[in-house]
């Protein structure tokens, strides 16, 4: 359970932002911070993580208390066992990938927990390359395994996948399932991605000019809030066919059959006529008239 | 290389009377073994490090003033000596004879002296030339040079038409033909007085002392253009 | 004291700027767009006078500018300019000697600048020239003014070169670092004192100034 | 139309990348050119503006000859008259925003185009504001008008949305299709966003490594590409409402109803009754079992 | 021809460049972390050697450093260190004299790497020496070498502070900038010509190293 009751006023450019949130995450939950850019989520994750000192407040990781300014207590960044992935992935260009994770080991002789995160995370081929030659995707997936082999209390994730392109994406947000499902840390994301957030977390906090405008579950927030965002029918499968190491499953709708791919653990407990609800977050349809 | 010969003593030397040191410390060193080294420099710069101590045995200075204000400090047992004067050369590069009245000529843009603040020679020569009588005009045409040395530089790169210099440095091996020089009499301007003060009471700095004042060590002077005592006197 | 010296300097660093800058701002801007293979060896060149000793420098300089030398002599014939020993002759040498000082700055700041500004303003049909003065420069103008404040005080603090080619004329070439050298040579210390104070505490706001602005402009742009 | 047929070698980092890629785009129509990030996009954008000599090949503007390596042609870029907005938007920041318009206009008594541009993309309000106090919307807002201020012969735009939030976006992504309906003008668009893609473009070039790998219609490519990126399913307008400036539209399909937001130039020949066909384009569902 | 003055210069420049970097590290390191409102001051002093004449630095120097004074006097008998006419002297004044040209490199360096390499090694619990030694350090090679070739350069260039403490004396304090110096006071403009040579030849070489290394280390991540 993290607590954070802060404030802080940022000066930065004409008129200054001031911060005041409370975030409550509980043990293992993975929590999302939305906001339009310039809300002040990344300073809020700075803050919890001690890189950068509240003006006022509180922070507390379950019986760890990390910050307290009645008391003047600021515990330093790096006994706080945070694992934080930055936007820009922030790997050491020195060193290579393996390098990279065994610098963030905290005992340099756990080697089991690292082959076990290079498995995990699909490393294996990547190991003895060096961050500059990756692309954007694997340097996000090396970043996240980095921020893992520390062993973390805490994950934040700074939007790590705003830089990359729709597949990668896809891809890393899947991985990033997998991770929670696997080690089931209390996870804190910051993203301006609606579908992302839906697909990934249990809980959101909203941000505008640096106050929580809303929290709950994102299914609850982001319906009720912009109605065309999400959507939802029902249907039916009609057959599930292997292709490669995806599945296609065909899905009857009306009288309309549609097509999805779907990830093995996705289709793990679905058979030909089950019953499904099909549905999209971010739904921005297009409409054409048909009957004129 | 060959190794260095043990004992051996540092002379700090004024630039006019560089080449005429070097002569000597060569019959210095071929009499009694002893080898020299030269720190040549400006006066003023010796000066300033002998006050803070630099390490040199000897000082041998352009005039007296200089080992007079070294010998203020009370450090030192013997009063500075002169053992020598120095002679002024008016000196060109250009194919006319360096004469004083050549100086108003239009063709010379400039006249090179050591600076009279701090040079003894550029002192004597600023004497001369105040003498003379459109000294006004001829002030405008004036540079000066850092030290005797800067100021043969102008002359001999051309970069100043003509100019005042030692008579040692005329007579010295790199000048010994180039250029047309006059001597001017010592009647014009004040002594030159080159004086010597002892700086540490060694055996073989005190060898040299008394050897800059032998008869040997006045010829080779009177040969690169200085007067001794019993020449003046 | 005499207040010539001061002023002299003030003048001289004053001039050596104004025309450093306009020779610099050329150079800076071709060495900051340039693909050149050249390039490294104009930029080492363009740094000599930052290891050279100054001595050295003005030694050469002194045998280059003088009459008695074919480029002297051509220049003083055929321009009428004589180099040795005038205001002049100080003002080329403090230019070549500070280029560094003015180059550098201008071209890291052209340098750092997008790239897409350059390219936004070829693609509207603006000139080089056009681009350069309307949208490039006012744009870096920190690393402009920090060129010519270090310029500036580069040449304040000047005294190799002048010394060999100057020739140490009151009112004309003697400069307050010559100064000072003179009187500590005259065994004048108190007064070589006082010019080395005054030359001490001008370069030391200049500089004081140039750190408080480039720290102030930076700020608004760090996180 | 312009053609481009053109090929380079990038030689950055290890592996060279080999462009060699043909363009054709026909005037008035509006063009995507779609890739993963380094597949040689902007390489491509800036080859056609002239900024990057391609080693060989052509390029022709309708009868006007721009580049020709076989008869050592190239026609200065500051000639071609091409409108550029580029991803960092490249504002002079010198400049308030009514100075950068000014700045782009060919003829500088041509105030008229200007107060147009000015209205048609509502920058009234922005026009004495400095860059640096733009949000990254707005920036890019005003990059569009400025290219479009020297009324360009081409229009060349490399991902001007991609570092926007999803609301920015879609207001900028609407201002385009605006922007497309008032002047007609020849635009190649670079986006790794499907659904941008699909919302904007007559035609799409998709590019990887260097070579356009397919080229056509934006919903062919897409949707024969990979099944799920788009699903369609048929409903029958229920109700319409206003909602502020935009319509609330409620859609049955099947037996649930859906509410759809809708720009006012979007319902204009809909009405309630009709049946249409709701779409979206990168169909990235979810899948709930329901029966069970 | 003697190379005396050539090696003692190789050796001058050698130990100075060394022990610089070693003082230059923490300095240039905590310039580009602080927010201190110091900043500013300790910037401006690091950066005075730039701007300031070097016989006015020599000078004062000298006044310090000699054993007739309070702090030279100090050093002489506390820790039996003489700093006027001696190496070691030289090698001082040549560290203070050579200061900025180590500190601005590794500032910049410093400070140009992406604020989150320096906070992701921080969260990881590591201490400051291990990030700056395992992390910033070696993504900032090119500026390391550029200072340590700069402040080696610089100090074969010194002259004016080596003459006024160093005392010119031959295997000891008589560097080949000094050596010119003497030789063209003695008119012997033959070894002085092949002295400067010498020198500038290598200074040139090693800068065009410099920016043949800038500019090929640039290339890479140039658009
Ligand atoms: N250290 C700081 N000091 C002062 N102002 C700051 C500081 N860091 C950020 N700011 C300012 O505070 C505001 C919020 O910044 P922040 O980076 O937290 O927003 P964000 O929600 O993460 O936005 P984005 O989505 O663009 O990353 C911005 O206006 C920014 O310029
Ligand atoms: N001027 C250049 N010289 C050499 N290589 C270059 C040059 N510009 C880009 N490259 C390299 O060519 C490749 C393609 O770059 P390009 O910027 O065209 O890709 P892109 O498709 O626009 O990618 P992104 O989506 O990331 O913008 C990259 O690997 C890049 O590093
Ligand atoms: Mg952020
Ligand atoms: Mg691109």
């Amino acid at each position: 359970m993290i607590k954070a009751h802060i404030e802080k006023t940022l000066k930065a450019s004409e008129n200054p932002l001031k911060i005041d949130v409370k975030i409550h995450v509980s043990r293992g939950m993975f929590a999302s911070l939305y906001g339009a850019s310039g809300a002040g989520k990344t300073s809020t994750l700075r803050m919890i993580s001690g890189l950068l000192k509240p003006d006022h407040g509180l922070i507390t990781n379950h019986e760890d208390l990390w910050f307290d300014s009645n008391k003047n207590i600021t515990k330093n960044p790096k006994h706080r066992n945070i694992g934080y992935v930055f936007q820009d992935s922030a790997l050491f260009p020195n060193m290579t990938v393996f390098e990279n994770l065994e610098y963030a080991l905290t005992n340099k002789r756990d080697t089991k927990h690292l082959y076990q995160l290079i498995k995990l995370m699909k490393l294996d081929e990547l190991c003895n390359q060096k961050p500059g030659t990756l692309s954007g995707g694997q340097k996000q997936r090396v970043a996240l395994a980095r921020a893992l082999a520390q062993k973390p209390a805490l994950l934040l994730l700074d939007e790590p996948l705003a830089a990359l392109d729709n597949e990668s994406r896809v891809e890393l947000q899947d991985c990033l399932l997998q991770v929670h499902k696997t080690f089931r840390l209390t996870t804190l994301l910051v993203s301006h991605d609606i579908a992302e957030i839906l697909k990934l977390s249990d809980q959101v906090f909203v941000m505008d000019h640096g106050k929580i405008t809303q929290q709950g579950s994102p299914k609850t927030i982001f319906t009720q809030n912009s109605l065309n965002e999400n959507f939802e029918i029902t249907g039916e499968i009609s057959k599930i066919e292997r292709q490669g190491i995806q599945f296609c499953m065909t899905v009857r709708i009306q009288n309309t059959s549609v097509k999805i791919m779907a990830k093995k653990f996705e289709i793990e407990n679905l058979k030909v006529g089950d019953e499904i609800l099909v549905g999209t977050k971010n739904f921005n349809p297009f409409v054409l008239k048909t009957s004129d | 290389t060959e190794k260095k010969v043990a004992p051996s003593i540092r002379i700090a030397t004024a630039a006019n009377m560089q080449f005429a040191m070097q002569d000597l410390c060569k019959k210095f060193t071929k009499f009694t073994g002893i080898s020299c080294e030269l720190i040549v420099s400006s006066s003023g710069k010796l000066t300033a490090q002998i006050t803070e101590g630099a390490p040199y045995d000897l000082f041998l200075s352009a005039n007296e003033k200089y080992a007079q204000e070294i010998f203020k400090l009370g450090k030192y047992q013997d009063k500075p000596r002169i053992y020598a004067f120095g002679n002024l050369v008016l000196w060109t590069m250009s194919d006319t004879t360096a004469e004083l009245s050549l100086l108003q000529s239009e063709k010379i843009k400039h006249i090179a002296l050591p600076n009279p603040k701090s040079a003894p020679y550029g002192k004597a020569a600023y004497e001369v030339l105040q003498a003379l009588p459109n000294f006004q005009k001829l002030e405008k045409k004036l540079v000066y040079g850092e030290s005797i040395s800067q100021t043969n530089q102008f002359i001999s790169t051309q970069a100043a038409e003509i100019g005042f210099t030692a008579l040692s440095v005329v007579r010295s091996d790199p000048y010994k033909n180039k250029g047309k020089w006059t001597l001017l009499s010592s009647k014009k301007h004040l002594p030159i007085s080159q004086t010597a003060i002892l700086l540490r009471q060694n055996e073989s700095a005190k060898k040299f002392y008394r050897f800059l004042f032998s008869s040997e060590a006045k010829k080779t002077l009177k040969k690169f253009g200085y007067l001794t005592r019993e020449s003046k006197f | 004291m005499n207040w010539d010296p001061i002023i002299l300097t003030f003048q001289l660093a004053s001039v050596t700027t104004f025309l450093l800058f306009f020779i610099a701002l050329p150079l800076g801007y071709w060495l900051s767009q340039t693909k050149n293979k050249f390039k490294p060896l104009i930029e080492t060149l363009v740094s000599m006078p930052l290891v050279l000793p100054p001595t050295v420098l003005g030694f050469y300089f002194l045998i280059a500018f003088s009459p008695g030398n074919a480029f002297g002599s051509w220049l003083n014939e055929w321009l009428g300019i004589k180099l040795v020993f005038s205001f002049s002759g100080l003002v080329i040498a403090s230019i070549l000697y500070s280029l560094p000082f003015m180059v550098h700055p201008i071209q890291s700041g052209l340098t750092n600048l997008p790239t897409s500004l350059h390219d936004a303003s070829t693609l509207m049909g603006k000139s080089k020239t056009t681009t350069l003065f309307k949208v490039l420069l006012p744009n870096c103008k920190a690393s402009l003014l920090t060129g010519i404040i270090l310029s500036f005080a580069h040449t304040i603090g000047e005294f190799g070169v002048v010394l060999m080619i100057g020739g140490n004329i009151p009112g004309e070439t003697k400069v307050a670092s010559i100064a000072i050298y003179d009187e500590v040579e005259a065994l004048n210390y108190n007064t070589a004192n006082v010019y080395s104070l005054i030359l001490c505490v001008s370069t030391f706001l200049i500089l004081l100034f140039v750190y408080l602005q480039n720290g102030g402009s930076l700020k608004k742009y760090r996180r």
